[in-house]
């Protein structure tokens, strides 16, 4: 047990660290674009983390599945939209960030 | 024309420092601030609360979450209230205006069609399992009402077809079914125990699910009615409404 | 130590939700104040999980953070878009098509 | 709980993209965030408080968290 509490608990931190990078990029990344890019690591991969350390950590199945289907369901939405907002700029000629 | 008026006035005084009115107002502020600072301060550290007269009661009351023994069944025509108030709403919101006809040029992208086809089922399941849990934990009517309300909210931003074809009269038996089933039962309560919403013995627990559910659709429906901004277009009742 | 650190998670948490509330308040463009509000409920959800009133969080979370947030939104569209000073959605987007054909907006914008 | 600490300022430093936020898009997608980082801080929660309606409270958010984000794209952003 001891084993999967800690790993758990690296898993958290690792997603921790997506989450801060996440909002990190959001504040200093320059344009629309690589913004989105910011966002959507702190949304799959940092909160698939957290899920899944703490489905490590619970020793209940049902509470380890429902944590696995919010992953899901936030993997659904984030990638659904930021598909939708990047395409939807490219359609209203934003113009992507080049290096001065 | 007299908000225009408003804000333009605003714009204008933006730069002034402090008008009178804006002095007075700020004057009551603070006056309500120290007024509430010095309640806080003389508050008792533990108050008994009613937490033990419903801990007291809970046995009677045909459910196991204490919320929701409270808001149907100690209180229940304070939430029979609260649900005729989201009708009114529907009503007003029915009276001064049509339905925006949508005049949307790009068509849906086939992933927005894919999150509707998702997350539709998952939303009504969802909005059914708050709605039953509402009896032992938190959750409710209301709770499972809002989800509800979403699902119809993500089907009438993808603007899909059928759903501006589901016939007005439809829309306003399920506006209905809530406040009537409750109101229902209440007449029910009020022949068998002489009381209002006093359910008789035994039956509480089945009441309280039956109004829950009705009130669910109820709410759903009124929250993405309200999302739609008026009334339907092919209504059947024409008045002169612009 | 599990108390204090909770008390600076609360301390946060109201120190955030004012600010929110006062630049929601404060500011002038209404789409960026929609924006505010939708955060405001979602971090008033958060409040109310801290209350220890799950039942009123999840309202909260359901109305206050998922369902005004599009109510808003829509509504912003029927609004009345050539009111000045109001509806700015266009700030400095960078767009190819503005500069081109309205150069001196861009600028006042 | 401390990793639920962590997360907060998260949403605190955002806010400075709402109000800065060159596009509409901008605002949108930091509202987004949000929300992933109020699942995340009600997941973790759940554990540190030993509540599990908590993980409820996070599904309602999980779901919801699309809905704003259509509503834009299809209604507002045009």
């Amino acid at each position: 047990m001891a084993i999967l509490h800690h790993s758990g608990t690296i898993l958290i931190i690792t997603g921790l660290l997506f989450f801060l990078s996440g909002t990190v990029g959001l504040i200093r990344f320059p344009d629309v674009y690589s913004r989105l890019h910011a966002l959507t690591k702190a949304d799959n991969v940092g909160l698939g983390c957290v899920a899944c350390g703490l489905a490590l950590q619970s020793n209940n199945w049902a509470v380890a599945a429902k944590l696995l289907l919010i992953w899901l369901l936030v993997l659904i939405a984030s990638s659904a939209s930021c598909h939708l907002i990047a395409s939807s700029a490219m359609q209203k000629n934003i113009k992507p960030w080049m290096r001065p | 024309m007299r908000t225009e008026k408003k804000t333009r006035g605003q714009t204008q005084n933006r730069h002034r420092r402090f008008d009178s009115f804006q002095l007075l107002f700020l004057f009551l502020i603070i006056c309500l601030t120290i007024l509430l600072g010095t309640i806080l301060c003389n508050f008792p550290e533990s108050t008994p609360g009613l937490a033990d007269a419903v801990a007291s009661q809970q046995k009677q009351s045909g459910v196991e979450s204490p919320v929701t023994a409270v808001l149907l069944n100690f209180r229940g025509y304070d939430t029979l209230l609260e649900v005729m108030v989201l009708l009114l709403a529907v009503i007003g919101v029915w009276s001064l205006a049509r339905a925006p006809v949508s005049k949307q040029t790009t068509e849906i992208s086939p992933v927005q069609m894919g999150v509707v086809r998702l997350l539709t089922p998952v939303l009504c399941l969802v909005a059914a399992y708050l709605v039953w849990q509402g009896s032992h934990l938190a959750g409710g009517a209301f709770q499972g009402g809002a989800i509800f309300g979403a699902a119809g909210v993500l089907l009438l931003v993808s603007e899909l077809d059928w759903i501006r074809a589901i016939p007005v009269s439809l829309l306003r038996i399920g506006l209905v079914l809530g406040p009537l089933t409750f109101v229902g039962t209440a007449l029910y309560c009020l022949f068998i125990t002489g009381d209002l919403l006093a359910y008789p013995e035994g039956t509480a627990g089945w009441l309280i699910l039956l109004i829950e559910t009705s009130c669910a659709i109820s709410i759903g429906l009124t929250l993405a009615l309200l999302f739609g901004g008026g009334r339907p277009e092919d209504d059947v009742f024409n008045g002169d409404i612009p | 130590m599990t108390y204090s650190i909770l008390t600076l998670f609360d301390i946060i948490l109201v120190l955030t939700l004012l600010w929110l509330g006062w630049r929601l308040l404060s500011s002038e463009d209404i789409f960026t104040a929609v924006i505010l509000f939708i955060s405001f409920g979602l971090m008033m959800a958060l409040a109310w999980v801290r209350l220890r009133a799950p039942d009123v969080a999840l309202a909260e979370a359901a109305l206050g953070a998922g369902l005004t947030g599009p109510l808003f939104l829509a509504a912003l569209r029927r609004m009345n878009r050539t009111r000045k000073g109001e509806r700015r959605l266009d700030d400095h987007e960078n767009r190819e098509e503005d500069q081109r054909t309205n150069p001196e907006q861009t600028q006042t914008l | 709980m401390l990793f639920a600490l962590i997360l907060l300022p998260n949403i605190t430093v955002g806010i400075f993209r709402i109000l800065k936020g060159s596009t509409a898009a901008d605002r949108m997608m930091t509202a987004q965030l949000f929300g992933t980082c109020g699942v995340a801080i009600l997941l973790l929660l759940s554990a540190g408080m030993g509540n599990p309606v908590l993980i409820d409270i996070a599904l309602v958010f999980a779901l919801l968290a699309a809905l704003a984000t259509l509503t834009f794209i299809r209604r507002t952003w045009e």
